[in-house]
């Protein structure tokens, strides 16, 4: 627990975006020693609150005191001076440098104008043992999972002995067994006397992670609690100033005939190492498929290959809705009926500079409704926009309004209205509310489960164990490019399957557990 | 105004000539023989010069510039500037349109044409570099195979040839501006057992240089290139073109504005050997060249072309 | 209303400090900076047969520049404008030299049309290196600028050389005067304004359409902004790229044919180098294109100015005697001091912004 | 007809090669370093004219050849400074502002000529300088170490640049503001000044290759370059932004150059094929690249300007 005194008080911080207030007279104070956490919805404005802490952004109003003394942070480097760190929302890693490198970055060197990357590989080492934070100094960062990246950035933070650390959703990318480890490490932290700002969506973790929380909506300071006094659903409320169900709830269905059959898939990774090692699975008609696993153990290239975005290895089979669709660019397997939400929304599933609407009919512009006479028919692809915006209620100014200037949530509605609007009837969700916030997963969980009911066998691609486990029918669980087992929903529990995917495929305690 | 006035003197009298010339006019070479010539014209003469016109649609406009501004005389000191000129010509009687190089008019009236007989100096310099040269082998730098750098060359092979050479070798850098590429190619000439060395149009300037630094002999064409290796240029046949021009002038002073081909050459004097005092030439050498312009001149010497 | 009073005060400063420097220059050497002023506005404006030189010294421009735009909507760098312009003109010559008694209304949209073929198939050469060999267009386009070069000299000293050079002996790169049949027909007597023209700005309008209003502008911008998320949707990036570069290179081999079928000469010639034919439309294009910020419509007014900087140098270095290179240079600061306005605007916008000046206005503008 | 393969012949045409490279090599580096750092810059020929023009123009006033080295660096440095402030500070557009500076150096180093000089004046060419010890190894040591110190310093260059960009803090900056800025700026490297250090790194060097260019010839014509800072450019994507590879190409380039010329010299290649040969070197720049396949990637902001907000 924290002491009573405070590293951090920000006061009345306002910052206006062009047409945005995203902090209005915002007040924080963090102890010493403690983890607070920061919850609200998405676009409620605690990244803009903890950039202004780091000297990403200028505030307009307000002000800063750090140790009690008032400060005016003008710049990150400013920041990491007054041993402030922050590990962002997104990775702020060099992919084509070391792990040590990235470490060293900005860092005076002993051996000017040299690198001394061995003193920092060794501090490097310390470190990783210390905190029990495994990763090798000299791989490149593109080579890392997206776990192991994360850790890096933990350990830029802690090479620069940060005392207040900043947090921005460091676990949306997490396995639980890697969010419990990364617990161990923050709590640790927080006990040796540290300040750590949390920012999450995922209620489970803030409640058991946080000392005390500060809820944000439209830019605001909306109320503050702590875990004893609170429970998930009353913070749920907070946030979205409505009730929130945190379960979703779905039909029993009977089986239908499969739509999407895998034999025998083998995939190469981006280094030619077997990612996907000979899969065969089914997909019925009115079923979730979850598959589970750590990131990297071969997901990405198995939802790659069914998206026709990898090839596959001969012998490997893929048919859609019984047809085989193995030699089929994307576009032949959207025409027969394949949606897909792609897992990394801004660089794959959306185009940033296009507009809502353009990223609306991003995969039916030119079919005959949205095209008269060789061009595009504005008028049917703007009506077609505003009814998607309407239903999937698509937070935003307008259709016309660039894309890049919604929040993250809101462009998962986009894209999650683009695939469903085509009526698929194979949906391939990969993180489907990967850093979406608690109101908008409510209602992307709730389309999901329609989509079920209407007969679209649905694979869904998830680390976030809650997620797999509300909405799956089966579950598969990814191990090392193999599925380990694929376990019906009636059996699943959060431990069995946490073992699976930690590669733990003893029969005995599996059917024990 | 557009409406061009026909014919209009300069100030006090003066005749009002013009200049639409592809390269630079200072660029020791072919536009520089011309600007050099009208200034040597023993007339009152108002001179406007349009230079790097590279482009012969540029050209072409400033030549349809100059015409509408009313000068007497407009010079298109370039072969390729013809087509235009045929559309042009016609269209301002009254100015007289000086054309070369070219051998003929293609029938406008209006229109001088003019030549240079290059083969004859590249004759002579040819002649006189293979009694300079040890190794009978000769180096040619030139730009591409076209216009009087053909003929230039061609003479100059010819000469060499009948001068004892054993051999000529003729190197086309394919570009007019491309001076690392001219030294290279006369590097490369050195490579191969030349020591005498010649090269004709304005990007030459660098083969010079290699020349200079490697106490090779120079020839020189176009104009008086001494200076630019002030020991080793051994002559340069350089154009006068203020021989055929005043001539023109004369006929126009005379009511006709075109319609005939001039040609210049060591005969009339439009093409003279200019011969760098400081580079001392072996007894006799000095002697056979002039034996030879004589016999250029008189007919009795066939330059082969 | 600040904010727009900025928007056009900047760049038109911008232009004011150019022609200062400009100014500058003159008086260096020797001249009167008002005259020169006057003679370009003269030599571009002057008359009606000056519009129309500038007018058709635009014409490439506004070609290339279209189709620098379509190829960088679609992320890939032309820089290949001269290569493209050149197997434009030689394609569309050798349709003229066989083909010399077709009607003209056959002939003229005929060497349009090889024109464009032309250029097509050579912008398809890198853009396909690009898609399927991963071959950066950028070192690809350059240097097949200097392979064209080689091509259009050997093709004009050789096979396509006027037979009446080889004869004279005087050997200058160029094709015989070509058919009559195949010149573009002017459109005002006594001027050269020509059909070619209205062609390039009809050719800038479909630029803007295919970009804008169709399925196949939809993929290409979308290959341009994002080609993973282009990819997961279905659209084929390596055709797309492709295509971008083919559809750039037909309009800069269309300028390619325009500059032999609308020249004076009619026929095709060159002093060995590039510029020689082009003057250097290919890089020119590109300014001009940028300079009408990537978009098909704007490259029309901006071409025009380029094309009215060139036409007013002539028109300087006749009247004042001053180098052409000084209209070149003058060029070069217009382009550097306007393309640095606009960020200039941006950050004296974000200053005032930052001030409080602005802050209530630009919200509430926003919000109402 | 000569012969080719005799060894003075081949000699000749390395010590050949390696002058034609010598320009391209530096002006090479020199955008190898601005872009690994995010920053292109389409306008080195440009920057290469006007540098050429103050050396050519300094050792023909003043006769000193160290004084035109120095002039011509001072002088791409100054242009550096100029596109510093309008790519950095001001964050134009990259492409057009490079243009503009090659458009504004192309006329100006023409005019500055014409109105200080007008007819080219030959001056001092930059002196071979022989290597002790290594000058005497027959054949090897007359094509490799009888250059001049431009030459000997554009191929120290290589190793140099190379450790800059591997081994040091800044080259580590320069690296990571090409990669990912804001993940530098995170960490409080300045974009800005790192971006700004290697737009003057680099176009010092462009010009250090202007001097070179006109030093080694002793003579300067309007538009000395002829594209040679286009080309330099190029380079830099055939050698994948390493500087060995931009050394691979810089070499590549002048050796193809020099082994036409010599073959068009020994007549090898007839006068009528001069033309399809002299397109050689970017035919086989362009091949070369097909084979290598590399699929290496460029700098992933390149061209990017950074924006903090
Ligand atoms: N650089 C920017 N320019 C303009 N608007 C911005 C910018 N950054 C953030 N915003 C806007 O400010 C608001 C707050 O955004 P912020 O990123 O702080 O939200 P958040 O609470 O972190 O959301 P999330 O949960 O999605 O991460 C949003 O409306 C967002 O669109
Ligand atoms: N749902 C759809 N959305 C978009 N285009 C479709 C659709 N269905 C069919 N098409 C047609 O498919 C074509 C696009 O696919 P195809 O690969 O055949 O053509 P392409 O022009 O090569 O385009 P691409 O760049 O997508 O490969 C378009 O002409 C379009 O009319
Ligand atoms: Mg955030
Ligand atoms: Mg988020």
């Amino acid at each position: 627990m924290g002491s009573d005194e405070n590293i951090l008080e920000m006061r009345g911080i306002t910052k206006v975006f062009p047409g945005v207030v995203a902090n209005d007279n915002v007040d924080l104070d963090v102890r010493y020693g403690e983890v607070h956490t920061l919850l609200g919805e998405n676009g409620a404005g605690k990244s803009t609150l903890v950039k202004i802490l780091f000297g990403l952004y200028k505030a307009d109003e307000g002000s800063i005191l750090l140790r009690g003394q008032p400060i005016a942070v003008g710049s990150p480097s400013e920041a990491i001076a007054s041993r402030i760190g922050m590990i962002h929302q997104h990775f702020m890693l060099v992919p084509t440098l070391t792990v040590a490198e990235n470490v060293a970055l900005g860092m005076t060197s002993s051996r000017r104008p040299f690198t001394d990357l061995d003193a920092v590989s060794r501090r490097v080492s310390e470190i990783s043992e210390e905190h029990g934070l495994a990763v090798d100094p000299s791989v490149e960062v593109r080579r890392l999972a997206v776990g192991e990246r994360q850790r890096v950035e933990i350990i830029k933070a802690l090479y620069r002995d940060a005392e207040l650390l900043v947090l921005d959703e460091p676990t949306a990318v997490l396995t639980p067994g890697e969010v419990d480890d990364l617990f161990v490490i923050l709590r640790r932290m927080a006990d040796a006397g540290r300040g750590l700002i949390f920012i999450s969506h995922k209620l489970r973790e803030v409640m058991s992670l946080s000392d005390r929380i500060t809820v944000l909506r439209n830019g605001r300071v909306v109320g503050g609690t702590t875990p004893a006094q609170t429970s998930r659903e009353e913070l749920a409320q907070m946030m979205v100033g409505r009730t929130v169900r945190l379960t979703p709830e779905k039909p029993v269905l009977d089986d239908g005939p499969a739509l999407l059959s895998v034999e025998n898939l083998t995939v190469h990774g981006d280094r030619e190492t077997v990612a996907v090692d000979d899969i065969s699975f089914d997909v019925r008609s009115g079923e979730i498929f979850g598959i589970a696993g750590v990131s990297g153990n071969g997901q990405r290239e198995l939802a790659e290959a069914i998206a026709g975005l990898r090839g596959v290895e001969p012998g490997s089979s893929i048919r859609l809705d019984g047809v085989d669709a193995t030699g089929d660019d994307t576009r032949a397997r959207r025409d027969r009926g394949l949606g897909f939400i792609p897992e990394e929304r801004m660089r794959d599933g959306a185009i940033a500079e296009f507009t809502v609407s353009e990223n609306l009919v991003l995969v039916d512009y030119g079919s005959d409704e949205f095209t008269s006479r060789g061009m595009l028919a504005f008028g049917a692809i703007g009506q077609h926009s505003r009814r998607l915006v309407d239903e999937f209620a698509v937070k935003t100014p307008g259709i016309d309004t660039p894309t890049s200037s919604l929040s993250g949530g809101n462009i998962q509605k986009v894209i999650l209205a683009r695939e469903l609007s085509a009526s698929p009837t194979v949906l391939l969700a990969c993180q489907p509310t990967r850093g979406v916030d608690i109101g908008a997963a409510e209602y992307i969980h709730t389309r999901l489960i329609e989509q079920r009911s209407i007969g679209t066998a649905t694979i869904l691609i998830s680390e976030d164990l809650d997620e797999v486990l509300g909405l799956a029918d089966r579950i598969a669980v990814m191990y090392e490019g193999e599925i380990v087992a694929i376990v019906p929903a009636e059996e699943a529990t959060r431990d069995k399957v946490g073992l699976l995917m930690a590669g733990v495929v003893d029969p005995a305690p599996q059917t024990n557990s | 105004g557009d409406d061009a006035p026909a014919t209009g003197s300069g100030e006090g009298g003066a005749l009002r000539v013009a200049i639409v010339a592809p390269s630079a006019s200072d660029d020791l070479a072919f536009s520089q023989s011309m600007v050099d010539s009208v200034n040597a014209l023993e007339r009152d003469v108002e001179l406007s010069v349009t230079d790097g016109t590279f482009i012969v649609e540029d050209a072409a406009a400033a030549i349809r510039g100059y015409a509408e501004d009313g000068n007497d005389v407009v010079i298109a000191h370039g072969t390729q500037f013809g087509g235009s000129l045929m559309e042009i010509a016609p269209d301002f009687p009254d100015v007289t349109f000086v054309w070369g190089t070219a051998s003929d008019t293609q029938g406008l009236d209006n229109v001088f044409a003019y030549a240079p007989a290059a083969d004859e100096g590249g004759y002579v310099n040819g002649s006189i570099a293979a009694s300079l040269s040890e190794s009978g082998v000769i180096g040619v730098v030139g730009p591409i195979e076209a216009g009087d750098a053909v003929a230039y060359i061609n003479g100059f092979e010819a000469g060499a040839i009948a001068g004892g050479a054993s051999e000529v070798n003729i190197t086309y850098t394919g570009s007019f501006g491309d001076v690392a590429l001219a030294a290279e190619a006369a590097e490369a000439h050195l490579a191969n057992k030349v020591d005498v060395l010649t090269g004709t149009a304005q990007m030459v300037v660098g083969a010079v240089g290699v020349a200079a630094d490697a106490g090779v002999p120079w020839f020189g064409t176009q104009a008086n290139q001494t200076s630019l290796a002030p020991d080793l240029v051994v002559a340069s046949q350089v154009y006068h073109w203020e021989v055929v021009l005043e001539e023109m002038l004369t006929l126009r002073d005379s009511g006709v504005l075109g319609g005939q081909a001039f040609e210049i050459n060591l005969a009339n004097g439009g093409l003279v050997i200019e011969f760098n005092d400081a580079f001392e030439l072996p007894a006799g050498v000095r002697d056979a060249a002039d034996a030879m312009i004589e016999g250029i001149t008189n007919g009795t010497v066939n330059t082969g072309s | 209303m600040l904010k727009a009073v900025l928007g056009a005060l900047v760049p038109l400063l911008a232009a004011v400090v150019a022609f200062a420097f400009g100014a500058i220059m003159l008086l260096a050497l020797g001249a009167n900076p008002l005259d020169g002023l006057n003679a370009m506005l003269d030599g571009a404006f002057g008359s009606g047969s000056r519009i129309a030189a500038t007018a058709v010294k635009a014409t490439p421009l506004i070609l290339v520049g279209a189709g620098i735009a379509i190829a960088f909507r679609t992320s890939v760098i032309n820089i290949g404008g001269e290569s493209q312009i050149i197997a434009g003109a030689l394609l569309s010559t050798v349709v003229a030299l066989t083909l010399p008694d077709l009607p003209a209304f056959i002939l003229v949209p005929l060497v349009l049309l090889a024109g464009a073929t032309g250029g097509a198939l050579l912008g398809a050469i890198p853009g396909a290196l690009k898609a399927y060999a991963s071959v950066n267009e950028i070192l690809s386009t350059i240097m097949l600028n200097l392979v064209m070069v080689q091509v259009m000299n050997y093709l004009l000293r050789g096979p396509l050389i006027d037979p009446f050079e080889m004869e004279a002996g005087t050997r200058i790169p160029q094709t015989q005067r070509l058919s009559d049949n195949a010149a573009l027909p002017t459109l005002i007597d006594g001027t050269r304004l020509h059909i070619g023209v209205p062609v390039a700005i009809l050719a800038a309008v479909a630029a803007y359409l295919i970009l804008w209003r169709t399925p196949t502008g939809f993929r290409l911008r979308a290959v341009g902004h994002s080609p993973e998320a282009a990819r997961a949707a279905g659209i084929s990036v390596k055709r797309n790229v492709t295509l971008a570069m083919a559809l750039s290179g037909s309009l800069a081999g269309t300028a390619g044919s325009i500059l032999v079928f609308g020249s004076e000469s009619q026929r095709m010639v060159t002093d060995g180098s590039a510029a020689g034919f082009t003057g250097s439309a290919g890089f020119n294009g590109i300014v001009a294109a940028l300079f009408g910020g990537l978009h098909p419509l704007w490259t029309i007014p901006s071409a025009m100015l380029f094309g009215a900087l060139l036409t007013g140098a002539t028109q300087l270095q006749r009247v004042l005697q001053v180098p052409a290179a000084l209209a070149v240079a003058l060029n070069g600061i217009i382009v550097i001091f306007v393309i640095s306005s606009t960020p200039v605007r941006g950050w004296l916008q974000r200053s005032l912004a930052d001030s409080g000046l602005f802050r209530r206005s630009g919200n509430h503008s926003e919000a109402d | 007809m000569g012969d080719f393969f005799t060894l003075s012949v081949l000699v000749a045409t390395a010590a050949s090669a390696i002058r034609l490279a010598t320009p391209y090599l530096l002006a090479s580096l020199g955008e190898t370093i601005g872009q690994r750092s995010g920053v292109l810059n389409l306008g080195v020929d440009g920057v290469m004219l006007l540098s050429a023009f103050f050396s050519y123009w300094t050792v023909l006033e003043t006769g000193n050849l160290w004084l035109a080295v120095l002039v011509g660096l001072v002088t791409g440095l100054a242009v550096g400074v100029l596109y510093g402030v309008i790519t950095v500070r001001l964050s134009a557009t990259q492409g057009i502002s490079g243009i503009g500076i090659f458009i504004f150096g192309l006329g100006l180093s023409d005019l500055l000529f014409r109105r200080q000089v007008g007819t080219p004046k030959p001056v001092r060419r930059l002196p071979n300088v022989d290597i002790p010890v290594l000058s005497d190894i027959p054949y090897l040591g007359e094509a490799l170490f009888q250059r001049n110190l431009l030459t000997y310093l554009a191929f120290l260059l290589v190793p140099a640049t190379a450790l800059l960009l591997s081994r040091t803090t800044f080259g580590l900056n320069i690296r990571s503001v090409g990669e990912n800025p804001q993940a530098a700026d995170s960490l409080g490297v300045s974009v800005e000044r790192t971006r700004f250090i290697a737009i003057l790194m680099g176009n010092s060097m462009a010009g250090l290759a202007g001097a070179a260019l006109v030093l080694q010839l002793g003579i300067f014509q309007p538009n000395l370059t002829q594209g040679l800072g286009f080309i330099a450019v190029a380079l830099v994507y055939f050698g994948a932004w390493r500087p060995v590879g931009v050394m691979g190409g810089a070499l590549l380039y002048g050796l193809v150059n020099a082994t036409v010329l010599q073959w068009k010299a020994l007549g090898i290649i007839p006068v009528s094929g001069s033309d399809l040969a002299n397109m050689a070197p970017a035919v086989l720049t362009i091949l070369a690249l097909i084979v290598l396949a590399r699929r290496v990637h460029a700098p992933a902001a390149l061209t990017r300007p950074f924006t903090r907000h």
